[in-house]
Formats: structure tokens, C-alpha cells, sequence
């Protein structure tokens, strides 16, 4: 047995090397949230980390970058547009992908791989070209400039990629627990509602991070498809409507960054959980 | 009543047969164990009884219910797994409740079938925890618990104890043994081990090669064997095969081994006529040899001289490697005898108990 | 499997609607456009591609491309990876986690704004507000101007941001991975007396492999369009143009819907090698069955 | 637990179907912007009194994206009533491609006759027909500096070229650096140097050449367009001339480039850009007085038969639905009481003739205002009405080249090449 100061000592470099990463990484966003504290003249004259020099002089910060931030995008009608955007467009493309990962990886049918390859080749596409062909058909449709138009859309340009996440965990799952529910009597849709997405919490979880980072920091779609006035506008498209024509007011669009940020990284945490070892190891391993 | 037929069953993958023209029938209430080598279509077989794989051709019956078209949920069956298959998320309850839950039963009833399955099993007290909670014993409870509930007709078992530890794996045995006399119901059972497949079975079926080999009750089938194959596989140590030639000398055949020379009994005559002087295969089983100085029926027509390389004591017997010309024989013999490693032997034949068997076709001639 | 003929059918067709609707149908449609003049108007065959492949900026976005392919992929994968492992061990795993996923919560204008701190350039003497250029000047070093100094600097520097970005994305894939193998076969290879370097290239990898192979490729992809941070940060000057941020160009500034349409075809082209090697993966994976 | 949850989702829905129809029925006109910020808020008090009176919706949009979104929208028919255009080439290629609506079948020729000046009518036009309204203009040929700083250090404002290159040599001779200079600016890196050019150019050759390069009927290789890169090489390429030499040049964003005549003492004197730069100069540093610590003079003639030309840039709105609506709007825009607002609000130059000069919020403004009416020459930003190649594209890295050290001639046949390739000549 090796002793536990041994020990301590063997995973020192490791936790140097975490240590060290997460240092590198935390700086930029560190350097922002300080910017974000102070007034626009000190921004563009001194670095931010010149606050360390006298960490307790509060005067050197200011909470008016948030405060106009808050009261100048209109922020609780924004959070709701944001929200009516984000959650469907989340729900909708999850839903589809995994009915179409659940077939592609247990069910035998002409043209699986055809399809399979096609779905994930269309994550090359550039979104910017579809714009102009989508909106003249969203056009004949009445589509345009309504939420489920941008529904739609997100989760056209969200399933490549939610489908090929999903299909690498579903097909990952064990052909038994298939195989001894349909023998219980499942039908395959039993299968995916009982067995399927349970067993994908993991999966689901990571998913839905990436597809509601992607919807909440969404711009160019969301002034395609919804247009930019202040009663469907989410919040980046206010955040964005709130930095000057030419790119000054950077103190405005740090705080305005970290008050984006929020939510996203509220559901990061909170989903992490689910991010769990070992939900399967009592059914693969003897 | 749940006959089990096949008829004529052939399961291919692509250009691998894996099932060849199968049939079997097995009647209501047995317990049925389809054993041989891995990959010898005992499992593909059953996944076909199951429905988990559509057969090339051929027929099932179950019950006698053409099943050929019939999901597996429709053919009053239950399979337990190799690796038990349960469902991870769902607790031990849900996991033997799920599939009453889907067939939609009133849940009193639901209630009432997974506490008597879990009693029947022992399994009381883990309802409440998670597959990942219980021990590898545990778990095969579930799993067992999880077919017994649906009350089916006939219950599948795939290879359920291989994943056990020895003495478990024997107290299992004896468990799946009760619980067939208590269910009354049709088990087809499908293992590697000749050991399970003697000790449960009412009836054995070997299969090689996805051909299946002899059917028949455990005993019989050691008793005769229908082939080489067969008599190779049954029995532990298995059989003893010394390439051979047959000889006949004053009306009676003797085995001519070059090493050495055994009469055979004149009731194998009939049936050995044709092979005079031909090569043929002969079989001794470990346990038909003797030690000479226990065993007063040696002669010299059915005594053998053979040297000691190995000795295996296995408690009241004990295991003997012999060399005896070029042939490497096993015998296991009385614990009695007291001969060292190097020293010579002399064992008597038990020659009723002997097979010859064809060498070309392996066919067992007696 | 066993099912009826039409049953997976029900569960692939609204993917294949939805798709057909907002990317094949498009993609098809810029097909056609790309063998046309910048208004549609005319027929100009082969052109918009000769272009592609005659233009120096286009030549160099491709150059640059490549770079971005050689550096941000293998880094941000490999980084992933070993983080995945390694964070599994240590107690404050989710903290460090939450830390390197940030930057995916961050918009790539708040991305662009936080980078062009890192890399602010003053003129030597004045007062850096670029953390690098302190640092530099704390070392008594002539401050650099990350952004304009080409051709590797800078490159670089755009490359350093989008590992920053994308490593936490490949880090909560592949720790999912990780955390889905067995550890029984980990302590079965230590016991066996593998060092962690040895168990970490014969068994995690190997195991890890299927997912690796998303990650890779999404990044991949990620690569092939990355637009964002060029645009924001240098907007292609100092030859750091990407050919996502050209198609941009094409399409939007200068308004020639044919070459921004060869571009983005030939974007699709690109990708096909990555699904080649996708397809014998499924392959490979239909084995197992 | 799982019921509140699907519960919730049914409600969002719900509510979310409420929203369906999301514009109301009410009469409105849509207007799509680049405005943003401090404009877009200067934008909302232009159009307050319109919505008061004529009961019509304003429904703007402001966003720096907008010509991916115009582009967009105007290609897949369903464009803003109204738009902001990103210049007036822009404008023409829609006008083009009949997208706009010509102004005359609605608005008051005679009207606009005596408002506008026939220059900013001629902008607005393509082929004989006005498409477009200005409604702000921001004058381009200024230097700035700091009366202040130009006080204790004995420094007089010059007149000529000759004098403002001997004020240069003489700050440098006094350990100083005269200009400072920053062309940073995100995606649109490049464009102050562009403004150099342009303002150069004027000064040294007539505005027939400077039409002349702006249509491409010279090549860019033409001497006087090398000349005008010489003569701003001169400046920006010099070391000691430019507060930071060439690479603090390129990499100091343009809105902060001006900070530097304010530091103590001094990193630099001088300092050429639009009307616009004084709502940074005030933002970075609140307490300035503009006229005190601030003031500008002309660019200064560089050969003196060209004079002191004006370079300007402008905003413009143009039509791409006819209704009612629309035409009110432009119609408000285009009167003087809303320009009064707009460029009160912001500091910019009224194009409309009738706007009291006392709205501007301070003399610098005022003076700037008065130099744009008189001057003799005016010139549109050229960068703006090139094919955006060109414009927005290949002469904007060519000034970022040509700064971090490319050869000219390089530089510029890079452009032509560009330049060729997209007016197809």
C-alpha cells in the first residue's frame, strides 16, 4: 500500500496541471467580468488587472455598465422572447433526433446508412446559405416572423449534430435490454419512451446544453426569421442593438456578456449531475 | 400445454449458416437443454424460439402455434439473459413489473405476481434498490424473477449461469431445478457446460456446427452416445480415443492398438462384421478403466500395461495420465492405488462400456 | 431489430422532413447558384470555382484552413480527452469543468471583446491594456501585435481562441464517454501492471474510440466553417481569411450569391473524406451486431 | 414532479401560440437600421412626434449585421418598408435590381428642390430617378487637436500642407509625435486609412481624377493614386511621425485613437477624422469641453490650385414597400424638423438646407456645418461608392497592407485585380 502523503505527492503534478489549465482558462472571462465593473475611461486606459493594486478602493468600480445594460434592452421582456425561442427550439430538435438515432441505430431498414451519412454530411452546411431559399418559403407560409418559423428553423440547423450525438450513445446502449423488452412485450415505441430515453439522460443532458447554448447566443437567425423589434426581440439581439454602429461601448458589451451568460451557465450546472458514471453497470456486467 | 417444435430450422448470416436444418420437439413440461461449443447455433436457436431472430427457413411451433410471423411479445415466452439484461434505471420491482405493466394488468394483480416471484426467489427485501445495487447472485434473481412473473408458457434461458462464480453457479442449479417442478412449465435452457446440461436437463440436446448432433435423456445420451462429437463432448474427463484397427482372430474381433491388444464381447459382433480389418476409432471412458489389483476380472485379453506421467488426486479418485505406446490415455481409478509418477501400470478395460466409432464418418458403429 | 417494413420509417421521417425543408433543399439549391453569375443572371459554368482556386485570398484562406485544421483539432480533441481523464480523479472536477465549458456560454462577440484584451497592443512605453503585452512588458520585453503579426502569430492567436471555445465541448462529450466505460476493466489492466500512460493508449482510447470519432469530426466540421471568431476579431486582414468568413463575404458584402455558393459547395466537398472514414466506422460498428 | 414538468411545456406553448401573430394589426411601417446604442435611442426621439401625430407604429430594427440581414430579407421578398442603405453603391444595386421605390411618384419635387442641395439629390438618384433621402452627413476632412496642449507648447493651427508637415518635424524636434492614428475597427478594419486616400487625393488632383478612380476608369496603378498612398505612407509609415509607428497604427481601434491628444503630456497633436469622433473623445473623457480642449481645422490644401475640398459620408433611407405608411415616413424624415432632431441628438450635419443651424449642440459642430456648405468641392466617401470588392473589401486590406509594410505597387495591384474583377472592367 502506498502511504496517503505518497500518494498526495504522485498526483501533485496533476493537480498543477488542472490547476494550470483552469487558470489559463478562467483569465480572458476574468479579465471581462473586472471590465465590466468599470467606467468606460479606465477601460480603454489601464488593464483591468491594474484593480489588483488596490483591490479594496470601490470607487475604482461602477455597477452602471449593468444597470444600463438591464434597463436599456428592455431585459424582462427580452428574457421572456428568449425563453418562448429557446425552449421549444430546444424540445423540438431533441425529439426528432432521437426518434431518428433510436432507428438508425436498432432498426434494419432500405437506405439506413444512405440516410445516416446524408444526416450527418449536413452539418457542413453554412446556415447563411439557407437563409435567403428558407425565408421565401417562410414567406408564402405566413411563417415568417413567427415563433414557430424559428422553431422550426433552429431545430432544422440543430439536428445533424443532435442526431449524431444521439446516435453515438444510443447505439452504445447494450442489444440485451432490446432484446428482453421486447420480449416483455414492448413495442418499439414502448421501447424508446421506457428504455431508450431513461437510459439517455446522460446523453439528453449534454445535448440540450449545446443546443441551448447555440439557440440562446443565436443572432443572424433570430433577425432572419423573427425580425429585430423590441416585442419578439431575444436577448442578443437587444445586447447587440445596444453596442454603438461602430463597435465602441465595449464596458456595455462585457457586462452585457455576463448577464447573457447567466443562464446558460445556470443550466450547465444544473444539468451536470446527470452527467453520471455507471448507470448501465448493473445490467452489462455480471 | 407448450410443445416446442421446430421443424427443419435453418438460420443464416449472410454466407454463415449458423442454424442447419433443425428440428426438435420438445414436449410440454420438460426441461429441455440445448448444449454444445460456442458458436454452435444453441443460442441463435433459441433467439430464433424467442423470435429475436427471424429464421432463414423452416418452421416454429409453440404450442403447437405456427409462431413463424409472431412477435416475441405475442409467444407466451420469457427469457433470461447471459448478462441478465435488466433494465438499469427502472428498481428490481419495475424491472419484474415492466413487462405486466405493458400487457396492461390491473395493478393489484401486478402487485400480487412480483411479491410471489420475489418470495419464490427470496428477493423480498431488494425491491426497492437499483440492478447496480445488487450482487452478481442478486441480479440473476431479478432477471429469473423478471420471466417468472409473466407466467409464460415456455421460459428461455440463455447461458444464465455463466456469469456466476462456481459455488453459486451449483446452488443455481439446484434452484432453476426446483423451480421447473414447482412451475411446470417448459424450459429450454441453453448452455456450454455438459455439467449443467446433465444435472438439469430432462432431455439434452447436442448441437456442432449448427447441426444437431443427438437428442435424449442425459444418461442415454452418456450411455450412447451417437457419435464421435458426442461422446467427445459428454463426460468430463472426456472419452479416450485410440485410433485403431479391428482384427479377427478365431470368430472373435479384437482391438488392435499396436501398444496393445483387447478382445472384444462377442454382443458387439453383429454390428462390427463389416469393419473387419478396417481402421476404426475406440472409446474408453475415464472412469472404465481399473486398477488391476483392485479389479479381479483382468485377463489378458482386456488388460493393458501403460506408464504413469501425471496423477491427479480428485478425493476418492484419482486421476491418471497414462502413456501406453503412443497413446496418451486418461483413467481414473481407486484412490486406492498407490503407484508413483514413472512407474508402470496395469489397468483393466471395462470392454461392455467401450464404443468403436467409424473414423470417416465418426458415426458411432457400437 | 425486428420490425415492420414501414416502422422505422415513422421514426426517421420527421428528421428527413425537417431536414429535406432547412438544409438539403438549400444545399441542393446552392448547388445550382454556384455555377452562376453573382446575380443568378447567367450561366457561367466552372467559373465561381476557377475562381476559388485561382484567387490568392481564396488560396490563402484554404492555406489557413489547413493550419487550423493541423492545430485546432487534434489540440482541442487531445485536450478534451486528457482533461476528461484526469479531472475524473480529482475532487473539484465540476467546478473545473463548469470553468472550461464557460467560454461555450459566451457569444463569439463576447468572445471577440475578451480576446481582444488578451491580446490589446500599445505602442512600447504607454500602458499595455492587453494582458500578453503586460506581461511582456513586465519581462522587460518589446510588447507584440498578436493580431497583425503574420503569417504564424496570428493565425495562431485566432487558433488559441477557438481552442479556448471548443475544448469544453469536447471535454463534456468525451468525460461522458469516459465515465461510461467500465472501471472494472481499468483496475483489471492496473492490476495486470500497466501505468496510467500504458492504460490510457491501449484501454481508455481504444474504448473512448467511437466518441472520439464524433468529436473529431464535429470539430472537424467546426473547422471547415469557422467564421465567427475571423469575422470578429481580424475579419480575415493580415492573411488570416478563412474560407467560411469568404463565403460570408461573397454572400453578404460584395453580394455574389455564385462564388459564395462555389464556396460553400466546396465546403460540402471538403467534408466528404471526414465521411468516408464515418462510414467505415458504422461499419465497423454493424460488425458488433 | 414529471406531470409539472410536461405541464409547464404545454403552458409555454400556449402562451407562445399567443405570439403567433406577433405584429399587430395596427398601421405601422418597418425601418431596419445600422443604428445601435446612443443613434438608435437619437433615432426613437426622431420618430416619437411622427408616431404622435400620425398614429402610425415605427417598428425599427437597429443592427450592425444588417447587410446580411437586408441582403437577406430583400432577396427572399420580404424586405423592411424602410431601410437604412449600407452606401450608396449598395442603394444603387438594389435600385438596380428594382427593388426600391422611386421617390418622385410620391414626394414633392419642388419641395425637396429647395431643401436639398442638387448634390445630395444626385447621390440619392440612379439612373435619373431618386431613390434615397439622406437625413445626416458627417464631414470627413478634419484634423483634431488640442487648442491646450497646442497653447503651452507653442504650436499655431496650420493652413497649408507645408505648414502642417513643418509643425509635424517641429513636434517631433521638441521630442513629441505629432499624428496619431488607429484603423482598427472589427470586421471593417482598414476604413480611416481609406478616408486619408480619399481626402488626399482631393488635395492633390482634380475631383474629375477623383471620379474618375471612384469608377474605376483610372486603374489604381494611375501615379496620382500612388501619390495619394506616398503622401499618407509619409505619415503613417514614419516612426517617429505616428504616435506608436505603423503597428500601434493597425492595431489601436480608431475610437481610441484619439485618446492619445488628451494624455499628459501628450502622446500626440494631431489627429484627422469625421464630425462623429467628438461623441468618443466625450465618452472617454466626460469632462472636456469641446471648442477648449478640443477644436479641429480643415485638412489643409496640399497643392494649392485644388483648394480645400470637403469629404463627406452620409446616411440614407430608402423604399421598398410603397404604402401609406412608408411614404409618411419618408416624407417626415426628409423635413427639416426631423433632421433637427436627429442630428441634435447625435452632433451630426444636417443635408436638409431649412435645418437652424442653432440646433447643432456646439460651435465645433456649427463650424464643421459651415465648411461643408461652402466648400467649393464635395466629394462623397469613395470607399462607399465602390463595389464593395472593392469598397468594403480589397481597399481595406490594402490600407492594412500597405501599413504593416507591403510594397506599394503590390498593394495596389492586389486592389486592381480586385477592382477589375468586380466592375467587370
Amino acid at each position: 500500500m502506498i502511504a496517503k502523503q505518497n500518494r498526495f505527492l504522485l498526483s501533485l503534478p496533476l493537480h498543477i496541471f488542472i490547476i494550470l489549465v483552469a487558470l489559463i482558462w478562467i483569465f480572458p472571462t476574468a479579465g471581462l467580468l473586472i471590465t465590466s465593473f468599470r467606467p468606460a475611461s479606465e477601460v480603454a486606459s489601464s488593464g483591468w488587472w491594474t484593480v489588483f493594486a488596490n483591490p479594496f478602493d470601490f470607487t475604482q468600480f461602477t455597477l452602471s455598465n449593468y444597470k444600463d445594460v438591464i434597463t436599456n434592452i428592455g431585459i424582462g421582456r427580452a428574457f421572456v422572447n428568449t425563453l418562448i425561442i429557446t425552449i421549444p427550439a430546444c424540445i423540438i430538435p431533441i425529439i426528432i433526433a432521437s426518434f431518428a438515432a433510436y432507428a438508425f441505430a436498432w432498426m434494419e431498414f432500405w437506405g439506413r446508412r444512405f440516410f445516416f451519412i446524408l444526416f450527418v454530411g449536413l452539418l457542413v452546411v453554412p446556415l447563411q446559405m439557407t437563409l435567403i431559399p428558407i425565408l421565401r418559403i417562410f414567406n408564402q407560409l405566413g411563417l415568417s416572423g413567427s415563433f414557430l418559423g424559428i422553431w422550426l428553423a433552429h431545430a432544422g440547423y440543430g439536428l445533424p449534430l443532435v442526431i449524431y450525438l444521439m446516435y453515438n450513445f444510443v447505439s452504445g446502449l447494450p442489444s440485451e435490454i432490446f432484446e428482453s423488452a421486447t420480449i416483455d412485450g414492448a413495442t418499439t415505441f414502448q421501447i424508446f419512451k421506457s428504455i431508450v430515453l431513461p437510459l439517455s439522460v446522460p446523453a439528453l443532458a449534454s445535448i440540450t446544453i449545446f443546443q441551448f447554448i447555440w439557440v440562446w447566443n443565436d443572432l443572424l437567425v433570430a433577425l432572419v426569421y423573427l425580425g429585430g423589434t423590441p416585442d419578439v426581440a431575444p436577448l442578443t439581439v437587444r445586447i447587440s442593438a445596444l453596442v454603438g454602429s461602430y463597435g465602441q461601448n465595449w464596458e456595455l458589451l462585457t457586462a452585457a456578456a455576463f448577464v447573457s451568460m447567466l443562464l446558460p451557465l445556470i443550466i450547465f450546472l444544473s444539468l451536470q449531475r446527470y452527467f453520471v458514471r455507471g448507470i448501465l453497470a448493473g445490467s452489462i456486467k455480471g | 400445454m407448450a410443445r416446442v417444435t421446430l421443424k427443419k430450422v435453418t438460420k443464416k448470416f449472410k454466407e454463415v449458416v449458423a442454424v442447419d436444418n433443425i428440428s426438435i420437439d420438445i414436449e410440454d413440461k420438460e426441461f429441455a437443454v440445448l448444449v454444445g461449443p460456442s458458436g454452435c447455433g444453441k443460442s441463435t436457436t433459441l433467439r430464433a424460439i424467442a423470435g429475436l431472430e427471424e429464421v432463414t427457413s423452416g418452421e416454429i411451433y409453440i404450442a403447437e402455434r405456427l409462431v413463424n410471423d409472431i412477435p416475441p411479445k405475442d409467444r407466451d415466452i420469457a427469457m433470461v439473459f447471459q448478462n441478465y439484461a435488466l433494465y438499469p434505471h427502472m428498481d428490481v420491482y419495475n424491472n419484474m413489473a415492466f413487462g405486466l405493466k405493458l400487457r396492461k394488468l390491473p395493478k393489484e394483480e401486478i402487485d400480487q405476481r412480483v411479491q410471489e416471484a420475489a418470495e419464490i426467489l427470496g428477493i423480498e427485501k431488494l425491491l426497492k434498490r437499483r440492478p447496480k445495487e445488487l450482487s452478481g447472485g442478486q441480479r440473476q434473481r431479478v432477471a429469473v424473477g423478471r420471466a417468472i412473473v409473466r407466467k409464460p408458457k415456455v421460459f428461455l434461458f440463455d447461458e444464465p449461469l455463466s456469469n456466476l462464480d462456481a459455488k453459486l453457479r451449483v446452488a443455481m442449479r439446484a434452484e432453476i431445478s426446483k423451480l421447473h417442478d414447482r412451475l411446470q412449465a417448459t424450459i429450454i435452457y441453453v448452455t456450454h457446460d455438459q455439467i449443467e446440461a446433465m444435472t438439469m436437463a430432462s432431455r439434452i440436446f447436442i448441437l456442432n456446427e449448427g447441426r444437431l448432433q443427438q437428442a435424449g435423456p442425459p444418461l442415454e445420451v452418456y450411455k450412447a452416445p451417437a457419435n464421435l462429437f458426442v461422446a467427445g463432448f459428454i463426460g468430463s474427463p472426456a472419452m479416450n480415443f485410440i485410433p485403431s484397427r479391428l482384427l479377427k482372430k478365431d470368430s472373435s474381433y479384437f482391438i488392435d492398438a499396436e501398444s496393445f491388444l483387447v478382445k472384444l464381447p462377442s454382443d458387439f459382433y453383429p454390428s462390427i462384421s463389416s469393419y473387419e480389418g478396417k481402421e476404426v476409432i475406440f472409446g474408453v471412458r475415464p472412469e472404465d478403466f481399473h486398477d488391476k489389483q483392485f479389479y479381479p476380472e483382468g485377463t489378458a485379453d482386456n488388460t493393458i500395461k501403460a506408464k504413469i506421467e501425471v496423477i491427479e488426486p480428485l478425493g476418492d479418485e484419482v486421476l491418471f495420465y497414462l502413456l501406453c505406446g503412443e497413446h496418451s490415455l486418461i483413467a481414473k481409478l481407486d484412490s486406492r492405488t498407490n503407484k508413483r509418477v514413472g512407474e508402470e501400470i496395469e489397468v483393466v478395460l471395462e470392454l461392455p462400456k467401450t464404443h468403436l466409432f467409424d473414423p470417416k464418418s465418426e458415426k458411432t458403429i457400437v | 431489430m425486428r420490425t415492420h417494413w414501414f416502422t422505422p420509417w415513422l421514426y426517421v421521417i420527421p428528421a428527413l422532413a425537417t431536414l429535406v425543408f432547412f438544409l438539403i433543399y438549400p444545399s441542393f439549391n446552392t448547388l445550382v447558384i454556384s455555377f452562376f453569375g453573382p446575380q443568378s443572371e447567367k450561366l457561367v459554368g466552372f467559373a465561381n470555382y476557377i475562381y476559388c482556386f485561382t484567387n490568392e485570398i481564396m488560396l490563402s484562406a484554404f492555406r489557413n484552413n489547413l493550419l487550423w485544421v493541423a492545430l485546432f483539432v487534434p489540440l482541442t480533441v487531445f485536450l478534451g480527452l486528457i482533461l476528461a481523464v484526469i479531472l475524473d480523479r480529482v475532487r473539484y472536477e465540476s467546478l473545473v469543468k463548469s470553468i472550461i465549458f464557460m467560454p461555450m456560454a459566451i457569444s463569439f462577440v463576447g468572445a471577440g471583446v475578451i480576446w481582444k484584451f488578451v491580446y490589446s497592443y500599445r505602442p512600447t512605453g504607454s500602458a499595455q491594456i492587453g494582458i500578453l503585452n503586460a506581461f511582456l512588458t513586465f519581462l522587460g520585453r518589446q510588447p507584440i501585435p498578436w493580431l497583425i503579426e503574420r503569417p504564424w502569430i496570428n493565425n495562431i492567436c485566432l487558433i488559441i481562441v477557438g481552442i479556448w471555445i471548443w475544448t469544453g465541448f469536447c471535454l463534456v462529450v468525451l468525460s461522458a464517454s469516459y465515465k461510461g466505460i467500465p472501471r472494472e476493466l481499468l483496475e483489471a489492466a492496473r492490476v495486470d501492471g500497466a501505468n496510467e500512460y500504458r492504460i490510457f493508449w491501449k484501454i481508455t482510447l481504444p474504448l473512448m474510440k467511437p466518441t472520439v470519432a464524433v468529436v473529431a469530426t464535429t470539430m472537424f466540421i467546426n473547422v471547415l466553417k469557422v467564421f465567427d471568431i475571423v469575422y470578429v476579431m481580424t475579419n480575415g486582414a493580415f492573411s488570416t481569411e478563412v474560407i467560411a468568413n469568404r463565403m460570408y463575404k461573397e454572400m453578404f458584402i460584395f453580394r455574389n450569391y455564385g462564388r459564395a455558393s462555389a464556396i460553400a459547395s466546396l465546403l460540402l466537398l471538403f467534408i466528404i473524406p471526414m465521411i468516408i472514414i464515418n462510414v467505415q466506422r458504422f461499419r465497423e460498428q454493424e460488425a458488433f451486431r | 414532479m414529471k406531470k409539472h414538468f410536461y405541464l409547464f411545456i404545454v403552458l409555454v406553448g400556449l402562451i407562445s401560440l399567443l405570439f403567433i401573430p406577433v405584429h399587430a394589426e395596427q398601421k405601422s411601417v418597418t425601418v431596419m437600421g445600422v443604428w445601435t446604442g446612443a443613434e438608435a435611442d437619437a433615432f426613437n426621439k426622431m420618430v416619437a412626434p411622427f408616431e404622435k401625430e400620425t398614429g402610425i407604429k415605427v417598428e425599427f430594427t437597429g443592427t450592425r449585421d444588417l447587410p446580411a440581414i437586408l441582403t437577406t430579407r430583400v432577396e427572399a421578398g420580404n424586405p423592411p418598408d424602410i431601410s437604412v442603405m449600407p452606401n450608396p453603391g449598395q442603394m444603387i444595386e438594389f435600385a438596380k435590381d428594382g427593388k426600391l421605390v422611386p421617390l418622385a411618384t410620391f414626394m414633392d419635387r419642388e419641395k425637396l428642390l429647395s431643401d436639398y442641395s442638387q448634390a445630395w439629390l444626385d447621390l440619392g438618384s440612379y439612373d435619373g430617378k431618386l431613390y434615397s433621402i439622406f437625413i445626416s452627413a458627417d464631414l470627413k476632412s478634419m484634423v483634431w487637436y488640442n487648442p491646450k496642449a497646442f497653447a503651452a507648447a507653442g504650436y499655431e493651427v496650420p493652413s497649408t500642407w507645408d505648414e502642417l508637415m513643418q509643425l509635424s518635424d517641429k513636434i517631433i524636434a521638441d521630442g513629441n509625435t505629432p499624428w496619431c492614428i488607429g484603423v482598427e475597427s472589427g470586421a471593417a478594419s482598414g476604413w480611416p486609412g481609406t478616408d486619408w486616400i480619399e481626402d488626399i487625393l482631393l488635395r492633390i488632383a482634380p475631383p474629375e481624377t477623383y471620379d474618375a478612380w471612384v469608377n474605376h476608369e483610372i486603374p489604381w496603378t494611375d501615379e496620382k493614386v500612388v501619390e495619394a498612398f506616398e503622401i499618407f505612407g509619409q505619415i503613417v509609415l514614419n516612426e517617429e511621425y505616428v504616435y506608436g509607428g505603423p503597428k500601434a497604427v493597425l492595431t489601436i481601434n480608431f475610437a481610441d485613437s484619439p485618446d492619445a491628444l488628451f494624455t499628459d503630456p501628450p502622446n500626440a497633436y494631431l489627429h484627422r477624422q469625421a464630425t462623429f469622433i467628438k461623441s468618443f473623445m466625450l465618452e472617454h473623457f466626460p469632462d472636456l469641453v469641446p471648442g477648449e480642449d478640443f477644436d479641429f481645422f480643415p485638412f489643409p490644401p496640399i497643392k494649392e490650385e485644388f483648394g480645400t475640398p470637403a469629404l463627406g459620408a452620409a446616411d440614407m433611407l430608402a423604399m421598398f414597400n410603397d404604402t401609406p405608411e412608408a411614404r409618411a415616413f419618408m416624407e417626415y424624415i426628409a423635413s427639416a424638423p426631423a433632421q433637427e432632431i436627429w442630428v441634435g441628438e447625435l452632433g451630426k450635419l444636417a443635408p436638409n438646407q431649412k435645418v437652424d443651424p442653432m440646433v447643432y449642440p456646439d460651435d465645433i459642430t456649427r463650424k464643421a456645418a459651415k465648411f461643408l456648405g461652402e466648400a467649393s468641392v464635395f466629394r462623397f466617401d469613395g470607399s462607399d461608392l465602390m463595389p464593395a470588392a472593392v469598397g468594403s473589401g480589397a481597399f481595406w486590406t490594402g490600407i492594412l497592407d500597405y501599413i504593416s509594410g507591403y510594397p506599394l505597387p503590390e498593394v495596389l495591384a492586389q486592389i486592381e485585380a480586385a477592382a477589375v474583377d468586380a466592375y467587370g472592367k
